[in-house]
């Protein structure tokens, strides 16, 4: 069970960002993008990672998102057009991919053993310690710095935000 | 989460919050900043009083960090530390946004932007660097890197109808991001390996036998990308120059100084301590990457007739000085880097600030030869440029050379007997082109951007004559500096 | 006690005065200091001579130490022996001459003080070059006497050809030099000293290669300064300077320093037979050489100075068979007729109103009597007619030299006929026959006197570099006589009383002056060679012949002479321009270091190699920086596409040496 | 604080009340500025008085901590080799300032300013005994006269005062290199204690280091000298220097130079020298001979002097290398007859220069008709320059030559031939400038030497003579560092010194050409 | 490896090196759309993917270790990718305002 929802989705979300790559048009992009991040949520909470499986649903598949396809709306943007090259890109831009692929793929691969004794594997409902109240919990006694602090986070990017994007007062 | 009798409670303590105070002051005067924008931000278009409230935080900050010092120790669950290392390096930040304010108001005002906006970000962006800089966990660090870097996207882009601003802050944003994105990679694999993003566990916990080595290593490696982008190490010092040129010079001179001096402390405290075990790893190539951040940001620099863009390979090249002294991985590298990030953020501030002095409105006067017969019109701004540029040289008795001198002595006392001479050589090739400074402003006649320009406003004037002063007394008088980065550097293990 | 710093002292007091006030101060009273100097040092070498029992008592003595390092130790010291004494004589005697004289001849000169300022300190640094008593002392007059010499000859600034022939004067001595400075080197290291005292009593102990090495660097010193082959070039071109000046320094004292080096070295030089040798073959060389040129010359102060030069081969030869004592006669008495002779051509010329020309003189013995009587007494010692001082210092070097190699003295022989002959040539052409100097004519435009005058030959050759821009190098060189009026006149008393002096000396000094009797003790008497009267016999006949041969040629017919020179042709013409070799030394030594300076050495090497590697590597490194900077495109994928590859090789790196990737 | 922390520190004090004193007030900053130069040389001339023979050490010595860690001591003091090269630093800044009087008319602060500023930075070479401060003040000597180059210069002052810069710099940060990595080796600073625990073998280098660190300071030291190959920077840099930058430049900086390698490289390193030095004299002898020879051919006065400033110093290297005392004390004498003799030299020249307004040989001619004075004192420098006895130089290369033959007699053969074509080329210029016929515009251009030309020149003249007749004022003192010097290096087992040389070196050993004697190794 | 075995062990659960593999793999493939995408917020998109990628790699590991804390890793970068997107976005904006174009190729104007 928990390899079929694994493949399946797993292929989804590899198939949605492959798309994210390949797609011309942006909003299509945007489209995938969400596809991936949705499947990445079921891959949460086959993890145990409940909370954030919501949160990435609400706050980065929503939200976030939302926002991307706001502006690609607001600008209007069409598909992108293939004016200018970058020579180093089209070189060693497929070169240095597929070895960064082989090296974290492998490294990853490797990282824990899939089998014998000693073997990591993940089976739903081994962990259940992702939900909001453990969360909450380490947020507001742990985690209360960061926690704190991303609030400044955030007022920097909506200050950055209107910095930027308001039209000129006079 | 017992040390020193501090509880993980909900609730932290006053001695935790003191251990915190620099960021708080910086936050709340930022936020201050906004809440007062609509009381002095109408009828002037850029009122000064921003910036007199920034720098008034800014120097309570000071007062902050250095009190913080008296009761150094961990604070929020261990997820903070207030050690020698981190003041020195809040001191540092919080100094170099003094200088950023200082250098901030003529431009602002000729340029006739938006005052508020700009200073709260400024004291963001240093508040996310103390914090950084004190962090004792990845993840904080993270949270602080980013709140740094935002605001610095958004101060380099903050002339927004500007098109160089714009791309500027495109390019560091984007890249930025993007080699976020890798630091945070290796971040996770470091908690994958260890199990915890605390430095001083991480250090536990890689000192204990067995350490799957080669994980921590991929994880390092990808940490450098990350953290070498923001310091500007090369092969990922691509995006420096183009930032530098585009972003107004105020912010130019912040970056080139702030987030870098705070990276490498980063870069230090991870690296020296941390990552120490597996040092014979990474070591070879941030020799290699010292070594090309020094070649290409002086060779580079050879031919540029933009001085932003002439100062940021420079500053490429600094970063490869104080590569070399990471590479050194000791004690005594350490605390060269520390002095050396702060003599190079004196002079470095000094020279933007004569750019900004002459660049005039919509900065076009950011040539070098814009700087013809400055000697002969404004001695004293000329002098003074002279002290940061012959300090950028290496020439004895300002802190750069002290600096220099410091990273490469690390440097042999670690053996690294070839890096050290290819650098020295390397800085007899920089001095050619800083040499180019001195030329076109004692031994040309004046021309039409030196005869139009006026006379040295205030804050200018104290961004120039401190950052000369402090580079004399780097030069002249270390020992104080030094005495501090050294027992900075001690408390890093 | 003799103070013997004094002697030279003297001199270099008037040295001073002239020199630093001597703009200030009337002729008459420059003349006075500068005479007197003189004429007092003198004055104190003979009541040295006269305490010291003439150099049978040697005086030594030590000033301060001038040079301290290492082992080296100099000290300012200086000494009278006898050969010294001798030196010493003729230094100051006929310098007193020489001065008295000089006070007439220059009477109308520019630069009057200056010119005896020089003469004064050139009397100081001979003096020192005599009185010495380390080679290193000897060297100080050596290059001292040099300097003098530079600065007299290229007297009349203004004109090119006298400066330049003072440069290759100094320049010329520079190379002899090098070879005497190379060669105390080696006294040093030999003998760990420079003093005479202990060099020269240490010599026959020291390795024979030794010593010859010193003893050949020497002798290359020698040559320099007392113009030997191959070094010689330098003193006919020194004519250019005022004829006191010739008639001092080119014929009577500073010339004669490195026979006087030789002989002080004697004792180097008697261990070194092969030096010895060579001594000698450089000197009969240089004497017959220059005597073939003498007897071409035409003008009158040219043949003199080859007669000089080749009287020093004489000596030279005396020194090199072994015969010091002989050739320090010689050296003595040559001072006595060639100063006499330099002085007579001085006053010849001072008649004709600064002409040199023979051809343009003639039949002066009825204008100035005097001359022509004092001249007639120089021209016979110098020919060695018996009797004259001449004739005894010239038959002891030819019958040393027979003692040694035969062939030697017949070489030697056949010299001394042409010596009788060219000085006696210059004699009649100059007192004999008809005034050929047209009356109101030579003004001291040198261009004016340039254009007549010359036969074809003259200028059939242009002759050094220098000079054949502005100058003949045969006439008036002195710009002399702004009193000058159509016809020759005599010269005044203050020229004519030392050549009277002189002229007695030269016939009597042989007589007054037994100098291988006096330095006995110094140099061993020869032992007798026979036939002695037949040998003397030979080269009084030499002599007798070639006074004869002159005088049919030059009084008696003189048609011969054109006639002789074309029949010869092409050795004329050779021997004419001095067998070319100032024309040799320029196409071989001096063009090839100018333009291989020029152009290899500073175009080629200097500008083109090295500073080309230098701005080569600035250039180099800009390229550097310009193929750098192309990296930075702009564009932000390729920014990316960097940051990618710069991770992958990170990941691969630090993966193979963090073991991951193994 | 010693007689010596105030020669130190006069011309420091000096050049900054020259930068605070108004613009305006030309005339009292040249007469505050002549006084602090004047000041600093009656000052330095106590040390004269008070230098004592026959110790063994430093004297005015002063050592304070400057900086604590790395420790870092503000170490001065001198001994024979240093004592009269900064009496030569003293003696001829006042020179260079009277002599520029009228010459500099423009930026006369800074001007001056700089003028003490490099006599500080001088002194502070020579008296350095730290060699963190040595290698302090030895940059800092670069500065000033970058800008006197830059600034007060003539038509391409740029392009050489950039090449001056840089060629030094390149040295100096190998120099540097060597120093920290030394420091490594030694946890200090203090050049008495590096040779000692050099010399007692608690710092052991292996030979591949030795070589490396005698390398980099010789390099550094080799470019300042400048020794053939690395000499071009130095005609450039005299030919657009202004008089008193020249005159400073030669008679002094350069001195850096072969200070530094008699000071360090020798008794630092001495087996890397002496194994490094046949190699190292070939260079000297190439230098003196094809200085020489480019001089001879230079068609403009201060190049000339400039290439005959490469010759000459070839001379003093040789010296050095020769590892004899009386070379070495030839090559100490050398550096300061060439500081008086070449400093007379450009400052006559300098003198032309402000008549005529060119440098350019072909532009003179007959000087001596109209300016008399100023030809013989120009002859004197001449004759001095050429090495003529009596005069100053000929004390120093007949020692030099002395032991450069007793080192190996071949060497001195070819150096010899330096002799020969200073001559030539010192007498050749001299002619064409001073004799011949008056040419049209140096007879309304030139005249004879005002009062303060004459106060100018007189003082180095009196030196020329003094340090002719009686070198025993100088080399005493000299001899006697000389000696310690060579003493290590004789102690480092492969030079056999003997100091009277050849007494007994009796009667076989001797090879005229090449062969060498028993000091040859 | 032999098959059957991992066959069996997957009976049991996935390797939790297949979620950080496939977190290396989004990651490569956000890495790719940077470098290869022209439009500059389907670059920006990408870099969403590669911190998603990062986020699961937070996710296993902290299933691997039984911890909460790498949830909150993973909570912090989301907050961290809103804030740059918010702050990206209104650079985008004013780029797009400027220059009138979303190519990332021709942004370039700052270069050498």
């Amino acid at each position: 069970m928990d390899l079929f929802f694994f493949l399946l989705f797993a292929f989804i979300a590899v198939a949605c960002a492959v798309s994210v790559v390949l797609q011309k048009h942006p909003i299509s992009c945007a489209l995938s993008l969400v596809g991936t991040m949705a499947s990445l949520a079921v891959l949460y909470l086959l993890l145990g990672a409940e909370f954030i499986a919501m949160v990435q649903v609400i706050v980065y598949a929503g939200a976030i998102m939302v926002l991307f396809v706001f502006v690609i709306m607001l600008l209007n943007a069409g598909e992108e057009s293939s004016k200018g090259r970058s020579w180093i890109a089209k070189i060693a831009g497929l070169p240095a991919l597929a070895a960064l692929l082989g090296i974290l793929g492998y490294a990853m691969l490797t990282f824990y053993p899939m089998v014998g004794p000693k073997a990591s594997l993940v089976h739903f409902g081994d962990f259940t310690g992702g939900g909001a109240k453990e969360i909450g919990t380490a947020l507001f006694t742990e985690y209360l710095l960061p926690f704190e602090v991303t609030s400044i986070l955030i007022l920097i990017a909506i200050l950055g935000a209107i910095v930027l994007a308001r039209k000129e007062i006079d | 989460m017992l040390a020193n009798g501090i509880s993980s409670s909900f609730v932290p303590s006053n001695l935790e919050m003191l251990r915190f105070a620099p960021e708080l002051i910086l936050s709340v005067a930022g936020t201050l900043l906004m809440v007062l924008d609509p009381f002095f931000g109408e009828g002037k278009k850029s009122p000064k009083i921003f910036g007199h409230i920034s720098i008034v935080a800014f120097l309570l900050a000071i007062f902050g960090a250095v009190e913080a010092n008296t009761v150094a120790g961990p604070a929020f669950s261990n997820l903070l530390i207030v050690d020698g290392f981190a003041t020195y390096f809040r001191v540092l930040v919080l100094v170099i946004g003094v200088f950023a304010v200082l250098s901030s108001y003529l431009y602002l005002d000729r340029e006739a932007a938006d005052t508020c906006e700009y200073h709260a970000l400024l004291l963001f962006s240093v508040a996310g660097q103390c914090l950084m800089v004190s962090s004792n966990d990845l993840i904080m660090i993270f949270i602080g890197l980013e709140i740094s870097s935002i605001a610095s996207y958004v101060l380099a882009g903050y002339l927004r109808n500007d098109r160089r601003n714009n791309e500027s802050a495109l390019k560091y944003f984007l890249l930025g991001s993007f080699a976020t994105g890798f630091l945070l990679y290796g971040v996770s694999i470091v908690y994958g390996v260890t199990g915890t993003t605390k430095l001083d566990e991480i250090r536990t916990f890689l000192a204990a036998p067995g350490v799957p080595t080669g994980y921590v290593a991929l994880a390092a490696a990808l940490m450098i990308v990350g953290l070498g982008f923001k310091v500007s190490g090369a092969p990922f010092q691509v995006w420096a120059p183009d930032v530098y040129q585009g972003a107004p010079a105020p912010v130019s001179a912040f970056m080139a100084t702030a987030p870098k001096a705070a990276a490498f402390a980063i870069f230090l405290r991870i690296f020296v301590t941390d990552f120490d075990k597996i040092g014979s790893s990474w070591e070879p190539l941030i020799w290699i990457s010292a070594l090309l951040s020094m070649t290409i940001g002086n060779f580079a620099a050879l031919t540029q007739t933009n001085i932003k863009r002439m100062l940021a390979y420079s500053s490429i090249a600094h970063a490869g000085y104080l590569l070399v002294a990471l590479a050194a991985r000791s004690e005594i590298g350490t605390a060269a880097a520390m002095f050396y990030l702060a003599a190079y953020a004196l002079m470095n501030i000094g020279a933007f600030a004569v750019v900004i002095h002459i660049c005039g409105k919509g900065e076009k006067n950011v040539l070098i030869s814009d700087l013809a017969g400055l000697g002969q019109k404004q001695p004293l701004t000329a002098g003074l440029l002279t002290v940061f540029v012959l300090s950028l040289i290496g020439v004895p008795l300002t802190g750069g050379f002290f600096g220099k001198f410091y990273i490469f002595r690390s440097a042999l006392e670690s053996h690294l007997v070839w890096l050290a001479i290819l650098g020295l050589l390397n800085s007899a090739v920089a001095a050619y082109y800083y040499l180019r400074l001195l030329v076109v402003m004692y031994m040309h006649e004046p021309g039409e951007a030196t005869e139009s320009l006026e006379p040295l406003s205030p804050g200018l004037g104290l961004a120039l004559a401190l950052p000369a002063v402090g580079t004399f007394v780097l030069g002249v008088a270390p020992g104080a500096v030094l005495a501090l980065a050294t027992a900075g550097a001690a408390l890093t293990k | 006690m003799q103070n013997l710093w004094l002697i030279p002292a003297l001199p270099f007091i008037g040295f001073l005065i002239n020199g630093i006030l001597g703009r200030k101060l009337s002729k008459a009273v420059v003349s006075a200091i500068a005479v007197l100097s003189v004429v007092l040092s003198f004055g104190l070498v003979v009541s040295v001579g006269l305490s010291s029992g003439w150099g049978e008592h040697p005086i030594h003595q030590h000033y301060f130490t001038w040079i301290r390092s290492g082992g080296v130790d100099i000290g300012w010291d200086f000494m009278v022996d006898k050969l010294t004494m001798i030196m010493l004589m003729v230094v100051t005697g006929i310098g007193s001459l020489i001065h008295i004289y000089a006070t007439g001849y220059m009477a109308h000169e520019e630069g009057y003080y200056r010119f005896f300022a020089y003469l004064n300190l050139f009397m100081f640094f001979m003096l020192n070059l005599v009185l010495g008593a380390n080679y290193l002392l000897l060297f100080v007059g050596w290059e001292g006497v040099g300097l003098c010499s530079y600065l007299l000859i290229g007297f009349y600034f203004v004109k090119k050809s006298a400066t330049t022939a003072g440069n290759k004067a100094f320049i010329v001595n520079r190379i002899g030099d090098f070879g005497f400075s190379l060669a105390m080197f080696l006294i040093f290291i030999t003998f760990g000293s420079l003093d005479f005292g202990k060099v020269l009593s240490a010599a026959p102990g020291k390795p024979v290669e030794v010593l010859t090495a010193i003893a050949l660097l020497m002798l290359l010193g020698a040559t320099g300064k007392s113009a030997q082959i191959p070094l010689y070039v330098w003193l006919p071109d020194a004519m250019e300077g005022p004829t006191p000046v010739s008639a001092l320094i080119h014929a009577a004292t500073m010339v004669t320093a490195g026979v006087y080096m030789c002989s002080r070295s004697a004792a180097i030089f008697l261990k070194a037979p092969i030096a010895m040798e060579t001594v000698a073959i450089v000197g009969l060389a240089t004497a017959v050489f220059a005597a073939t040129i003498g007897l071409t010359q035409y003008d009158i102060k040219k043949v003199f100075a080859y007669s000089t030069v080749s009287q020093l081969g004489y000596m030279f030869l005396g020194v090199g068979v072994g015969a010091f004592s002989a050739g320090i006669w010689h050296l003595m008495t040559h001072a006595f007729f060639k100063a006499l002779l330099f002085m007579g051509a001085g006053s010849v010329i001072h008649a004709c109103g600064g002409e040199q020309d023979m051809r343009k003189m003639g039949g002066l013995k009825k204008y100035t009597p005097w001359t022509c009587g004092v001249l007639a007494c120089a021209s016979l010692a110098i020919a060695g007619v018996p009797g004259t001082s001449g004739f005894f210092s010239k038959d002891a070097i030819l019958t040393a030299a027979y003692g040694h190699a035969p062939w030697m003295f017949w070489v030697g022989v056949v010299t001394a006929g042409m010596t009788a002959f060219y000085v006696w040539r210059a004699f009649w052409m100059t007192f004999w026959g008809e005034y050929r100097g047209g009356d109101a004519g030579h003004s001291h435009d040198h261009g004016h006197a340039h254009t007549h005058g010359h036969d074809d030959h003259a200028h059939a050759h242009n002759h050094s570099h220098d000079h054949d821009h502005d100058h003949g190098h045969s006439h008036s060189h002195d710009d002399h006589g702004h009193d000058h009026h159509g016809t020759p006149h005599e010269s005044p008393w203050s020229m004519l009383a030392p050549l009277v002096v002189l002229a007695f000396l030269s016939l009597a000094g042989g007589f007054l002056f037994n100098v291988p009797k006096f330095l006995e003790s110094m140099f061993p008497l020869h032992e007798e060679v026979p036939n002695e009267e037949m040998l003397m016999g030979v080269s009084i006949f030499a002599g007798l012949i070639g006074i004869a041969l002159s005088y049919f040629m030059y009084v008696a017919n003189k048609e011969l002479p054109g006639k002789i020179r074309k029949a010869l042709g092409g050795i004329y013409t050779l021997v004419y321009n001095k067998y070319f070799v100032d024309e040799f030394y320029d196409a071989t030594v001096v063009r090839p270091i100018i333009e291989g300076s020029t152009e290899v050495l500073w175009h080629g090497l200097d500008q083109g190699v090295i500073d080309g590697a230098v701005n080569g590597a600035g250039t180099g490194s800009r390229s550097i920086g310009g193929v750098l900077k192309h990296l930075q495109s702009g564009n932000i994928r390729s920014y990316a596409t960097w940051v990618v590859v710069g991770a992958v090789i990170l990941l691969i790196t630090v993966g193979m040496n963090g073991g991951l990737i193994r | 604080m010693n007689l010596l922390d105030l020669v130190i520190a006069i011309p420091a004090i000096g050049f900054l009340v020259a930068l605070i004193i108004p613009r305006v007030m030309e005339k009292i900053t040249r007469l505050l500025v002549m006084g602090f130069a004047l000041l600093t040389f009656v000052v330095s001339l106590g040390l004269v008085s008070g230098f004592q023979s026959g110790v063994n050490g430093l004297q005015f010595e002063s050592n304070k901590i400057w900086i604590a860690n790395p420790e870092i001591h503000y170490h001065v003091g001198i001994d024979g080799l240093s004592l009269w090269l900064i009496i030569l630093s003293t003696f001829l800044t006042p020179i260079a300032i009277l002599l520029s009087w009228k010459y500099v008319q423009h930026r006369i602060k800074e001007f001056y300013a700089f003028l003490l500023l490099l006599e500080c930075g001088l002194v502070g070479v020579f008296a350095a005994y730290d060699l963190f401060l040595f290698y302090t003040f030895w940059e800092v000597v670069l500065v000033p006269m970058y800008f006197l180059i830059g600034i007060w210069g003539h038509d391409r002052r740029i392009y050489a005062t950039v090449k001056f810069f840089l060629y030094t710099m390149v040295g100096s940060v190998l120099m540097l290199a060597a120093i920290i990595f030394l420091y490594t080796q030694a946890h200090t600073f203090d050049y008495a204690e590096i040779l000692a625990q050099l010399g007692s073998g608690k710092i052991a280098l292996d030979h591949g280091t030795e070589t490396l660190l005698f390398l980099a300071f010789f390099l550094a030291f080799a470019i300042k000298v400048p020794l053939f190959p690395l000499h071009t920077w130095l005609p450039d840099a005299h030919v657009e220097a202004p008089t008193a930058g020249s005159v400073m430049l030669a008679s002094v900086m350069l001195k850096m130079g072969t200070y530094g390698l008699v000071r360090f490289c020798l008794p630092m390193f001495p087996i890397a020298a002496k194994e490094n030095a046949p190699w190292i004299v070939i260079l000297a002898i190439t230098g003196i001979i094809v200085g020489a020879l480019v001089a001879l051919v230079q068609p403009n006065m201060k190049k000339l002097v400039a290439y005959s400033s490469v010759s000459h110093l070839g001379f003093v290297v040789l010296g050095i290398f020769s590892f004899t005392q009386v070379g070495l004390d030839g090559a100490v004498y050398q550096m300061l007859n060439h500081g008086i003799s070449t400093g007379a030299l450009f400052l006559l020249v300098g003198f032309l220069y402000e008549r005529q307004h060119s440098l350019a040989i072909k532009d003179f001619g007959g000087v001596a008709t109209v300016a008399p004075w100023l030809s013989i004192l120009f002859l004197i420098t001449t004759l001095a320059s050429i090495g003529l006895p009596t005069l100053n130089n000929f004390v120093g290369e007949f020692l030099v030559l002395q032991g450069a033959a007793q080192a190996n007699f071949s060497w001195a053969v070819f150096a010899a031939f330096g002799v020969i074509l200073s001559a030539c080329y010192m007498l050749w210029m001299y002619q064409r400038v001073f004799f011949g016929a008056l040419a049209h515009s140096v007879k309304h251009h030139v005249t004879d030497l005002s009062p303060r030309e004459w106060a100018c020149a007189v003082p180095l003249i009196v030196m020329m003579v003094w340090m002719g007749m009686y070198s025993q004022s100088f080399i005493p003192a000299i001899s006697e560092a000389n000696a310690r010097i060579l003493d290590r290096t004789a102690k480092a087992g492969l030079i056999k010194m003997t100091p009277h040389v050849a007494v007994n070196a009796g009667t076989s050993n001797f090879a005229p050409a090449g062969g060498g004697n028993a000091h040859a190794r | 490896m032999d098959p059957q075995v991992l066959m069996q062990t997957l009976g049991k659960g996935v390797p939790t090196s297949w979620y950080l593999a496939l977190s290396a793999v989004l990651f490569t493939i956000g890495v790719a759309g940077f470098i290869l995408r022209r439009n500059i917020i389907t670059v920006f998109m990408c870099i969403e993917l590669m911190l998603n990628a990062v986020n699961l790699s937070f996710i296993a590991f902290a299933h691997e270790h039984r911890q909460v804390s790498g949830h909150l890793f993973t909570f912090f970068v989301m907050v961290v990718a809103a804030a740059e997107a918010a702050v990206g976005l209104a650079i985008i904006l004013t780029v797009f305002k400027n220059r009138s174009t979303l190519n990332i190729d021709e942004i370039d104007s700052l270069k050498n």
